[in-house]
């Protein structure tokens, strides 16, 4: 039995507890799905999975109740930010996460977002930007880089017509309310434990109370990109990082000493 | 407990109180606003209650929402085109089947319109509160004193049928006071009488998950078989209506809220005159109390339905009359509110036209028709 | 050098190939058979057990497919890599 | 006993106050009351009014068209009113600030100095500056309340004394005075 | 023209195009998305025309109503959720008494539901499209072919009526390819063809002002008699059905949309069995053919309403037939269809009844309960 | 007769033939009249009446539309921006703007805002921040001052539960597609003249389509603050400026020629 | 010193009293009579002829109520302030 | 005449697309047709079909429950219609990639190696590599077309002639061959 030649070794990666031991509907090689890992990963370490609850968004990751072991519910398209602002005020000792993508928080939901922030209400925001509309088949975001083809913008995105992508993470950081917001990306091994650590710190900003986090997350749709998930990676690297520079927008203050203690983390 | 002199708006907020609400939610619209000035006044001091006003109606019903999936007593309040904004959001509780309250206190409309009060929302609120197939329990008190009743209840009744309860109003009623006897305190809910599906953290049991979405047919329809069980219970248990002098009553006035009241006036005005005048008010609008009125339909001789708008209840009316008995209506819009002069001039005038046979009540040239004719009729007589 | 190994959660597998983009031993392989999703897994192909137990993989891995195993520096190094027995 | 009356006047005349204590007092007095008000932006600097209805029966509208009473606190609340009186019914104005006079004979009129009243009655407490208009809706309540009848003047003393917000309790006083003045007022045109 | 193989979608969109549209604002939603991204295509090759996404429905659907303000010939489209959250602007567009032109594509509810196909907004846009006082003209394609022709058609009457025009489908006949012959193209609107409210700048004439705003009840009572009065219009000259088999039926199915025409389907089975079975087709939802019902009613001895839904047209179908004939719904939920076999089932079972009168048909524990009743009977039986 | 002797004298003040010649419904001393006439000043001056389309918001200005003699009409509350881009994208040869109040504009409708500006349209949007909502009766709004008692702050705004004053030009000014963004004031006459002169380089903006204009004013509610009005012009100068510092927020670069013109006209 | 005056649309002004705050010459007060609007309007009270036309009062009035004029400066000053010709 | 067709494949095996085929050759010989999708966020890698019918009237129901003719190009499909088709009814199933027997004996069954004749015509336009399974689903349709006679082989051709996107003008001729052997297949199998 392989077990017990393994059973000479130590683990030193597995699948974390707060995701739900099933397969994910992601199309393959998707980055939804590894982001789902990081943040159950982080649950975990932090041991808040038994006072989690999840706000899942209308978009590919509308099924996100289903892979983590918390709490879950699934608010209209955009407005995660409000229904957990339902939940948080209501139920202050718990920890109030929305899962949103760049339709969803960018797009039609952005007036949920600007005013949780503004309230600074204690959430965490993961914000997934694939740079287009994944779920309703590849249209045109808010985030859809210049000359970008979607199926709504055929002929690329046209910055005359429609203007520039938006950079969420440099909007929402001016809102004082928003105490930490940072920009990561997951297209290589050190950017997703960069990310994963960003998370840890945006989930920490919430326990101690200290205002709205949120870690967006250029993260990568291979189907609407019509590309293989290595080179879909890549296109974010060479593609959208530019457009959206990773790196700290902002951390307030009272947010300092924990990116510096999740750093000695890592 | 003795009587006060209460504003409807905040008397409704008062009642919410009383019944253990736990978290509000809203935003300023005329003539709805001082419930939520009330609640910002109130709730500050009954420390683990909430009160927060939203950046929009459309924030306020999702943070409802989310309050209602933690299994918490939550409402929010809002007046015509704030409720519009609320349809999706109320869609989506009724698809989770969370309990939420919801306060309407109705303006003249379409568009922003005006504040002044009207029951146009009537077809809203009873049919189709946002898309998909479902009803919310809807209440139209007449008094003051009805609304803190019904409001009070209706936090029980969100919670056993797991569904919206709508308190509809007018700017009337919202705006007037009224002598009002309070209802007694209740406790809010301890953590161990939150409802076995609402979200409170995985501990010790596996986790949960609420949501409106089914991505299979085959799964929402057994989602809808269910929400359509649980309103056929509602519709089995809850259907209220008030009547006055129903039993000899030749002529049936049908009249809710504000108009149901209002046209008291006019029937004991009418019973003066010697003239057998009845009414029968529903105070559940959905569901509709149609037996009832079906069962009425057959024992009078003529229907006079009154309302502050088109003539929407009407259609319940007709399809519950089912040809029975001829139904006229008498309507006026955009704040203008039906007068007991009005009334009983309609009444003069039906009570003086010879008994016709139900077939007479032709639909096409028939209610919709008249409608718009009597509403006509009414606004050039005066 | 560290001895590990993986495992692969086989039939869990989108066959997206990102985790053996990324391995520095280059001991992952697309399989020629499909499973029960229709996708090809990645499998281990490592006779000469080079993997280090590194993890990178399974950092990459977007399914969480992957669980990795190194030995510890204590203990002798087994003859074949545990993956390898696994699917033997 | 039916009563519906309507006291309008320009926003800061305390026409709805005025109506909220008559409200008071018959309900303290066990009768079915409603009070509704005008509202909304248009009362910002126009005028206001509020509608009471005071009955021995539960009250189904308490919308009028025709009030059994009128209190007009100034010249636009009584064009507006004065035609819609009930034949038969009180009409109380303010005659100082209204100059005109009344043309309909079918009903009972009280010219009612109510500003000017008020002035005297407030003067004593403003130590040194005239006497202000602020009482001049409790003078004309006094009045209403004599001439209808529909309640004993106690009532609204009472009213008064339960309603007055805790800042203004030193106007307790001359309220009451402005009250019984407004009635002598009604009393002595002998409508 | 010679017939062509179009999707749904994609037709309704080139109708729109050829019947002149300046100005589409939407935004994505499954089933109704393939619209959006024709238009993005194919827009962009008329210069003057404008194609824009926006960042809602909510900004879309007031895109709409600034467009058709100033006179341009506008659309958008949307599928269920998308549609609630148009409901105050559509409110706001009926209020201003300017047309436009809304294509909605239902999907299973409530809440997020699904994106199968539906009928279950019915309700929601045939009686309350938002707040206040209005009804938009609804039509209700059963075909491809239909849908084309009642888009293309559905500017004029928007126009005609200062009103709101829906095109009510679902997700079958948005997804759906079906032989199309195309209208001719018309010439999009010149200077001075812009109707004499639209706000094109006070250039030579006083500035005009559009607003849904009127904050004297007199005045709002006004416009809400104007609109009345539009509408009181539509209902004389724009009711539309079909029918099938009337003539002698003893059975007659009443259905809309695709439901209409799967019914044909079981209407032939039934007829090649022998059973005198006919069919209306409700075309125009809003205004409902009440009076041809009503009519159809007295000649047959039962009727069977099939819908996408837990029984909402029903309602209209029960006001209008006044109890002449026992009513009985079939339907199904949540995106389920109903297919013919089931239909035939039905049929057959109440073809085997004895005929029974009109009183049969008792509200209350009659149609409603029914609905249910019948979806759960269907549900479980398969 | 007078008008013969004051034939004598040259008018050197009278009232913009752009503004209807009647009396607005707005309180005593409210300066939403005031920045009316400055509007109605602008348009004269650049001889624009005959093309503009005002989209008036919900809130006091409600009636906006009577007092201009340009075309106009009435947007849902919030939804402004939006209105407006369905006229200005289907009638590119106007000139379209949008008066909003913070109610307005900074709660209800930020997304449309911020949309708007994302997209760049060509539009002018004149943002009259007067701390509350005037309307409905002085309620909170996003912009309302820390501790500031309104009724439905009745203890005074707590930002610990509802955040800081939300800062709109601020917020706007990051979004590459708003090309001008200011704020300003009226609360004496020299900022009254510099607010024209921002809202008049605010519509020549939109003259030469480069963007989304706009013009933020600090304002007073008399009304609803319960000040007379002199005094409530001192609290803006006293308690508004220093929340909401006066200002360029952004002056693109192909709007910098315009700013000298426009100041080189003063 | 340039010669001025205003006029005010007396009916059209709200009584706000801000044109009197701003008024350098002092010359603008509120009326002691009502307009029928119910607002004690202002007016200008200048007996010396003070007012410059300086536009200060119509710049910061909210209802756009007052018409400045100013003397040319070749014209001679009139005897009496136009304004109160006006009122006569 | 009247067939209600079912295409059930793998997302990408065509199903959809020689749906269309089969409803562009029945429009252009005349027939009423319609042609309708799964659709949705559950394609994505799942399984894709779409519903034709063709019949001599006007098409009430364009979805069947038991259709009168099914493709089957993998397992899941015939796992999930073998069932379904109307007694007397057409199955063809891609029997390159199904190994299984189907166990109905009241329909007409044709297993068609639709990979294997795809990768044989392909080959020879894939310069050196190896064929592949693009042409599987027109094999399968000429098998269909062929047992079921409801068109003439030449109308799908001409369908192919007129709908195949240009890019892939080159594919034409295979296709026709690819369509002809299907066809030859379910002549083979003598249904
Ligand atoms: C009100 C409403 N509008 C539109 C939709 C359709 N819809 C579903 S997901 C989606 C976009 C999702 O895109 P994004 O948020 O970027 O997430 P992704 O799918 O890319 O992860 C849209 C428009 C909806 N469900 N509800
Ligand atoms: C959907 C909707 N919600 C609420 C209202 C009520 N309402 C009218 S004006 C207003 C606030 C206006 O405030 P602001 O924009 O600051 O303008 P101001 O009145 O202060 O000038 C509100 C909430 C409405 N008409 N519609
Ligand atoms: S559509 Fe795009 S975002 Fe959605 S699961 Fe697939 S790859 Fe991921
Ligand atoms: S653990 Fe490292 S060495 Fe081993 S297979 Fe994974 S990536 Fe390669
Ligand atoms: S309420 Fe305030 S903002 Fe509105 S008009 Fe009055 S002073 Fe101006
Ligand atoms: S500023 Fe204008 S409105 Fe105010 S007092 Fe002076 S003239 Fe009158």
């Amino acid at each position: 039995m392989a077990s017990i030649e393994l059973a000479e070794y130590d683990v030193v990666y597995k699948r974390p507890e707060a995701l739900v031991n099933t397969t994910t509907h992601y199309c393959p090689g998707c980055t939804h799905g590894l982001i789902h890992r990081l943040i159950a990963e982080v649950i975990d370490e932090l041991g808040i999975g038994e006072r989690s609850i999840l706000v899942a968004p209308v978009g590919c990751a509308v099924f996100a109740y289903n892979y983590f072991s918390v709490d879950g519910c699934e608010a209209p398209h955009g407005r995660a930010p409000a229904m957990a602002t339902g939940l948080k005020r209501s139920q202050p000792d718990k920890i109030v996460f929305t899962y949103q993508g760049d339709g969803d928080l960018a797009a039609i939901g952005t007036n949920e977002i600007i005013h949780a922030a503004g309230r600074g209400e204690n959430l965490t925001v993961v914000f997934v930007n694939n740079a287009t509309y994944g779920m309703t088949g590849g249209q045109m975001a808010p985030t859809t880089l210049a000359g970008q083809v979607t199926t709504s913008s055929p002929y690329g995105r046209d910055v005359d017509l429609v203007g520039v992508p938006m950079r969420v993470s440099e909007l929402i950081s001016t809102i004082p309310g928003a105490v930490y917001v940072v920009r990561r990306s997951v297209h290589n091994v050190a950017n997703i434990n960069k990310t994963k650590a960003a998370i840890k710190t945006a989930f920490q900003v919430q326990m101690q109370g200290l205002g709205l986090s949120l870690v967006e997350v250029l993260s990568t749709c291979p189907t609407n990109w019509h590309m293989p998930p290595a080179k879909a990676l890549q296109w974010i690297e060479d593609a959208m990082i530019p457009v959206f520079p990773l790196g700290d927008y902002r951390i307030a203050d009272a947010v300092v000493p924990l990116t510096k203690r999740t750093r000695g983390g890592q | 407990m003795a009587k006060e002199l209460w504003k409807g708006n905040e008397a409704i907020a008062e009642a919410a109180l009383r019944a253990g609400v736990e978290a509000y939610f809203g935003y300023p619209i005329t003539p709805q606003t001082e419930l939520l000035e009330y609640m910002a006044r109130e709730i500050p001091k009954y420390p683990g209650r909430v009160f927060l006003q939203a950046e929009s109606e459309l924030a306020a019903v999702n943070m409802v929402y989310g309050a209602a999936c933690g299994g918490v007593r939550t409402m929010s309040s809002s007046s015509s085109p704030g409720i519009s904004l609320m349809s999706e959001g109320l869609s989506y509780i009724a698809g989770t089947e969370v309990p939420a309250v919801l306060v309407d206190i109705m303006r003249g409309g379409p568009g922003l319109g005006n504040i002044q009060p009207s029951q146009a929302d009537y077809f809203q609120m009873t049919k189709s509160l946002g898309h998909g197939d479902y009803h919310a329990l809807v209440l139209a008190p007449s008094t003051v004193q009805e609304a803190v009743d019904l409001t009070y209840e209706s936090f029980e009744l969100a919670e056993k049928y797991r569904t919206v309860v709508v308190i509809l109003a007018d700017g009337a009623i919202g705006q007037m006071m009224e002598p009002v006897e309070l209802p007694p305190w209740r406790e809010t809910m301890r953590e161990e009488q939150r409802p076995d599906w609402a979200l409170r953290g995985a501990k010790d049991r596996p986790h949960r998950i609420l949501t409106s979405l089914n991505l299979t047919p085959e799964g929402l329809e057994q989602t809808n078989l269910r929400l359509q069980a649980r309103l056929a219970t509602v519709q089995r248990n809850e259907v209220r209506w008030e009547e006055e002098l129903t039993e000899d009553a030749e002529l049936l006035l049908v009249a809710f809220g504000t108009m149901g009241r209002i046209c008291k006036t006019a029937l004991r005005a009418a019973r003066r005159k010697g003239q057998k005048v009845g009414l029968l008010r529903p105070i559940s609008l959905w569901p509709f109390p149609e037996q009832r009125l079906h069962e009425l339909a057959s024992k009078t001789q003529r229907i006079l339905v009154v309302e502050m708008n088109a003539g929407q209840m009407l259609l319940d009316v007709q399809a519950a009359v089912q040809g029975r008995a001829p139904i006229d209506f008498y309507g006026r819009m955009g704040g203008m509110v039906p007068l007991p002069d009005e009334i009983n001039e309609q009444i003069d005038r039906l009570m003086a036209l010879p008994i016709s046979q139900p077939e007479t009540n032709q639909p096409g040239n028939g209610y919709h028709r008249h409608a718009a004719a009597a509403a006509v009729a009414s606004h050039t007589r005066r | 050098m560290a001895r590990g190994t993986i495992v692969v959660d086989t039939n869990r597998c989108k066959g997206c190939e990102l985790c053996t983009t990324v391995c520095p031993q280059q001991v992952l392989e697309m399989a020629d058979f499909y499973n029960t999703r229709g996708y090809r897994p990645a499998i281990l192909v490592d006779p000469e057990g080079k993997c280090t137990g590194c993890t990178l993989c399974a950092v990459i891995c977007p399914d969480a497919v992957l669980t990795v195993y190194r030995l510890p520096a204590v203990v002798k190094a087994p003859r074949a890599p545990a993956a390898m027995a696994l699917a033997a | 006993m039916h009563e519906e009356i309507i006291i309008s006047g320009f926003g800061g005349q305390g026409a709805l106050f005025a109506g909220q204590l008559l409200a008071y007092a018959g309900m303290d007095s066990g009768k079915h009351v409603t009070w509704i008000p005008s509202y909304g932006p248009e009362m910002r600097g126009g005028t206001a009014h509020c509608t009471v209805v005071i009955s021995d029966e539960p009250i189904g509208s308490p919308m009028v068209r025709n009030p059994s009473a009128v209190i007009a606190l100034n010249l636009p609340s009584l064009d507006k009113y004065e035609g819609l009186v009930k034949p038969g019914g009180v009409l109380i104005y303010n005659s100082s600030l209204v100059e005109r006079a009344v043309s309909r004979a079918d009903i009972r009129v009280a010219p009612t100095p109510a500003n000017a009243i008020s002035m005297e009655e407030t003067a004593p407490l403003l130590e040194g500056k005239p006497g202000d208009a602020r009482l001049a809706n409790v003078v004309m309540l006094g009045a209403l309340v004599q001439a209808t009848g529909l309640l004993p003047l106690e009532a609204i003393e009472a009213a008064l004394a339960a309603h007055l917000p805790q800042r203004h309790r030193r106007w307790l006083e001359p309220n009451g005075r402005a009250l019984r003045r407004g009635a002598g007022i009604a009393e002595a045109v002998a409508l």
